[in-house]
């Protein structure tokens, strides 16, 4: 290849002339197609976290029943009796601004798997959504309406068949999210202590194996087109788009959780944004091993798959494991009875590369440690110029309405406050039998068969707010949450989060970034509230201009007699009406 | 003498354990009974439980109905054992001609997750024995295709034998004649759209369902 | 190998909501006129012979309670 | 009026879970021998000039990100 069209080729992957450089230095050669797309969709931004992980740093992780923080799959906390929940969220944003059914189902479909990564039987499904205004004849609002209906159609299409139930969530219209709707879903699983897996290849010798759905060429450089801004462009990049599979995902979820029982698992990990790259270069580095795959014993679902379409496929539904070469039959004859893929497709080695063969010869070989350190950006964090032109609303010179049960009547009929039923009622919120307070409380009260124990767990995000006072709506944000779970009876103990912001390459947005995540870790500081999980989506931009900053927060809280809990409502005649706080 | 319920699970169940919670709950042994083998382990009654067996792709229950296990199921039926399908349960039974009509999608087209009241219209089956005729049970319902159809003369036929067995006063899916739940001629075979098994602990705030789980250990003499 | 193309359709006078939803559809995209719109299956495979087709149809790609089929063989 | 009969089938290449399932199931009735098995929808409706046709598949009766469509005149 000569200079350009290498320049063209890597720029057509998303890689900047500092990143194809700084691969140069690593490499100590030009790298071929192949390890130039490993490098590409690791060092994505939905990979790599390029740009916000020097400000995650700020988030505070340790806390008294923290027993994973952020860096795995999912953090997860004691809750007592020998049992922990597992608990993240993440964003589906642009799959699902281009196509909404199964952009939001993909996204139920991910998080459950990273739980399941955790060795945990995921419990419950929670929805954090927005939209764009959905009122009106405008060509805007009937594409919002549509997206509202097919989001929740993909995460109830989804959750229902999967058997999660769907126990909490939002829905928050605003102007700021026409054309860039926010789908963010937290999934929270059940775990005993002991039981709980990291990530992390070992033992040199040991099997890779492949469970779950055959490979396609879903999503090929999805990671790096979930980094992009949205534009008349990506419409044209539809076929990226996956279709989930909730059926398969259901034995996947049964056939892991069976291969755990029997011990015959060293480790999992769930085959998300950048495919078997991602998985394999992540448990290599973390396990200072080497992972040799060989793309031609990948079960495919087309013919004529190249090794680098393979390696960064992220068809749906797929996990890989690792495990002892004694254990191969056995794990197969198991994959077999859930109806499931099962290939042994590598082995773990000794030299520290991710290794791909096809064939039996290499085409491809790059450190592990190297993919899994994106080059990362520190901005300089400068205070906007709207913020000081934001108008003074002094709200002692608000016009008193002249009725004020009209005013009262309008405002709960209004998009944001008005009941969520036709939403969540579309949601399986009590199969597995263990919702003890379903959809239409402050948070959702989940128990644990066979013990008194419960958690509860609420999602919130003040898009607004936070962007007119990033910092001070981070803080509420959390603090919102906390009061979700205190009215309902439950000890906040932990936090995931969803940072859904514009363009960080842009001013505005990098500062409300910074700012967003200090509001957030001040409040969880002084709550007791660490952060033990969560997930980055940033470029949430269209023509238009960028989202509000939306920081989602997930909280979870523990109950040690799950029978102890409130619910809303006036419950009798007569009872008194006190009002707590300032 | 304990009873020993049976409970099929297919790919894609997902009510299964928690009908064998319910069906512990009762003081009967729940028994595991795999789609893949052809085996009611000497069972003395049989649930179908709710999930999306075979992910309800072409029709919900269409594919479930032909798996080896089934085929001892509607032996089992024809014998006069007791035979419980719930939801997707309903599905594949219908689908196995166990039971009368079909379940079609909800005309409103969406799922459908929420407590509606019902009324037990007949006990004279092995599966609401222990209801009391005419009480209101309030009872989760959560599916895409509950909306039940038979013909005009089925129907007929239906409510003339008192098949009818259960029937929605809030009408979640647009059913025929507000039918919740039917039974077969010979009134063993029982098929319902509401999900009793998760109404029927304590800790979850209601046991209305138990009283349906529970009833075949009031036929058994339990 | 024969290719074989199933059409699968509510039989008449069973409630479509399908096909209803369909046509209320219509009107707000612009398209008028349009008379009874009907949503079924299309089931494409390939088979060895056609001798078991009526039967796969019949037994599982059909349900003889609500729907109609009918099938040939397209290449 | 016009009679039109619409197919819409999963992309080539896109998961077809259905399909998969259906596929699956063939052998368990004692049909064997059978290739790829794909499953779509069957749309048949009246209007009264095909004019409008192409664009009612396009922007309402098939997702164009993961499916495709055919339509003629039957009738
Ligand atoms: N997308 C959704 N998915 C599931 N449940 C939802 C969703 N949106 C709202 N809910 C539920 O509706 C109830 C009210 O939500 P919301 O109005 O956001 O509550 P609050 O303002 O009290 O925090 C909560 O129980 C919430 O979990």
């Amino acid at each position: 290849m000569d200079e350009l069209t290498i320049r063209d080729t890597y720029t057509a992957l998303g890689l900047s002339d500092f990143e194809y450089d700084r691969i140069l230095e690593l490499m100590g050669r030009a790298p071929n197609y192949l390890e130039l797309s490993l490098f590409s969709v690791m060092w994505s931004e939905h990979c790599g976290y390029k740009n916000s992980r020097p400000l995650l740093g700020r988030f505070p992780n340790d806390g008294e029943r923290v027993l994973q923080g952020p860096g795995e799959n999912a953090g997860v906390v004691e809750v007592g009796d020998g049992w922990a929940v597992a608990f993240k969220m993440e964003s589906h944003n642009h799959p699902s601004a281009v196509e909404p059914y199964e952009g939001a189902a993909t996204g139920a479909g991910g998080i459950i798997r990273d739980i399941l990564a955790m060795g945990a039987r995921p419990v419950a499904l929670l929805d954090s959504l927005r939209f764009g205004p959905t009122e009106g004849d405008s060509p805007e609002a009937s594409r919002n309406r549509y997206l509202l209906r097919e989001v929740v159609r993909g995460i109830g299409g989804y959750g229902n068949a999967v058997g999660v139930p769907t126990v909490g969530g939002e829905v928050v219209f605003d102007a700021s999210y026409s054309g860039n709707p926010l789908v963010n879903a937290m999934c929270v699983g059940l775990i005993r202590v002991e039981d709980v897996l990291t990530a992390r290849a070992t033992g040199e010798g040991n099997l890779v194996v492949l469970i779950g759905s055959k490979t396609g060429r879903d999503g090929i450089h999805g990671a790096t087109f979930a980094s992009d801004e949205l534009s008349e462009e990506s419409e044209s990049k539809r076929s990226n788009v996956q279709v989930g599979d909730p059926f398969t995902e259901k034995m996947v979820i049964e056939c892991c959780l069976k291969l755990l029982e029997e011990g015959l698992l060293v480790s999992l990990q769930d085959l998300g944004a950048a495919g078997i790259t991602s998985s394999a270069s992540e448990m290599a580095a973390k396990g200072g091993v080497g992972i040799e795959i060989e793309t031609d014993k990948v079960p495919l679902r087309e013919s004529g798959m190249e090794p680098w379409e393979v390696m960064i496929s992220e068809s749906q539904e797929r996990m890989l494991a690792i495990i002892e070469p004694d254990k191969r039959d056995e794990v197969l004859v198991l994959t077999e009875r859930y109806g499931l893929v099962g290939a042994v497709v590598g082995r773990v080695a000794d030299h520290g590369e991710l290794r791909v063969l096809h064939d039996g010869e290499t085409v491809g070989s790059v450190p592990a440690e190297y993919l899994a350190d994106a080059p990362t950006y520190e901005r300089e964090v400068v205070r906007p110029e709207y913020l000081d032109e934001l108008p003074e609303v002094d709200l002692n010179k608000l016009p008193e309405p002249e009725s004020f049960n009209e005013a009262l009547l309008k405002l709960l009929a209004s998009p944001n406050i008005r009941s969520k039923h036709s939403v969540y009622e579309q949601y399986d919120s009590e199969v597995q039998t263990n919702t003890v307070v379903r959809p239409g409380a402050d948070a959702a009260v989940m128990r644990i068969k066979g013990t008194r124990h419960g958690f509860a767990v609420a999602t919130d995000g003040r898009g607004r707010h936070c962007y007119l006072d990033p910092r001070g709506g981070g803080t509420a944000t959390v603090l919102e949450a906390y009061r979700n779970l205190s009215c309902i009876g439950a000890e906040p103990v932990a936090v995931t989060d969803c940072l859904n912001f514009g363009n960080p390459e842009k001013p505005d947005g990098y500062f409300q970034l910074a700012e967003c995540i200090e509001g957030i870790s001040l409040a969880c500081e002084a709550l007791g509230t660490p952060v033990v999980s969560g997930n980055v989506s940033l470029y949430n931009e269209t023509e238009r201009g960028a989202i509000h900053p939306t920081p989602i927060v997930g909280m979870v809280g523990v109950l040690d007699d799950v029978s102890k809990h409130a619910t809303l409502g006036f419950k009798r005649e007569g009872d008194m009406v006190i009002v707590v706080g300032d | 003498m304990t009873l020993r319920v049976g409970i099929t699970v297919f790919p894609g169940s997902n009510c299964d354990r928690d009908a064998m919670h319910a069906v512990a709950l009762t003081g009967a042994e729940p028994v595991e009974l795999w789609h893949a083998d052809a085996d009611l382990k000497g069972v003395d009654a049989v649930i179908v439980p709710g999930g999306f067996s075979y992910g309800d792709y072409l029709r919900p229950g269409a594919i479930a109905r032909f798996a080896n296990v089934m085929g001892e199921v509607e032996r089992f039926a024809r014998e006069g054992g007791p035979v419980l399908g719930v939801c997707n349960g309903f599905q594949v039974l219908a689908e196995a001609h166990l039971l009368p009509g079909a379940l079609l999608q909800n005309t409103s087209l969406r799922f459908v997750s929420r407590r509606v009241p019902c009324r037990v219209e007949r006990t004279d089956t092995p599966w609401t024995a222990a209801c009391e005729a005419g009480e209101t049970l309030t009872l989760p319902v959560a599916h895409n295709e509950g909306n039940y159809f038979a013909d005009e003369r089925t129907l007929a036929r239906l409510e003339d034998e008192g098949r009818v067995v259960l029937r929605y006063l809030e009408n979640p899916n647009g059913s025929a004649n507000d039918i919740a739940g039917v039974c077969s001629e010979g009134r063993n075979v029982v098929g319902i759209m509401p999900h009793p098994e998760r109404v029927s602990d304590p800790d979850l705030g209601s046991e209305a369902g138990l009283k349906i789980i529970s009833s075949v250990l009031v036929g058994a003499g339990v | 190998m024969l290719k074989v193309r199933v059409l699968v359709r509510p039989k008449p006078g069973i409630l479509d909501p399908q096909g209803e939803a369909v046509k209320g559809a219509l009107p707000a995209l612009g398209f008028e006129g349009v008379g009874t719109v009907h949503v079924g299956r299309l089931i494409e495979l390939e088979v060895e012979s056609e001798r078991d087709v009526d039967a796969m149809c019949r037994r599982l790609l059909a349900n003889p309670t609500t729907e109609e089929y009918e099938w040939e063989v397209v290449g």
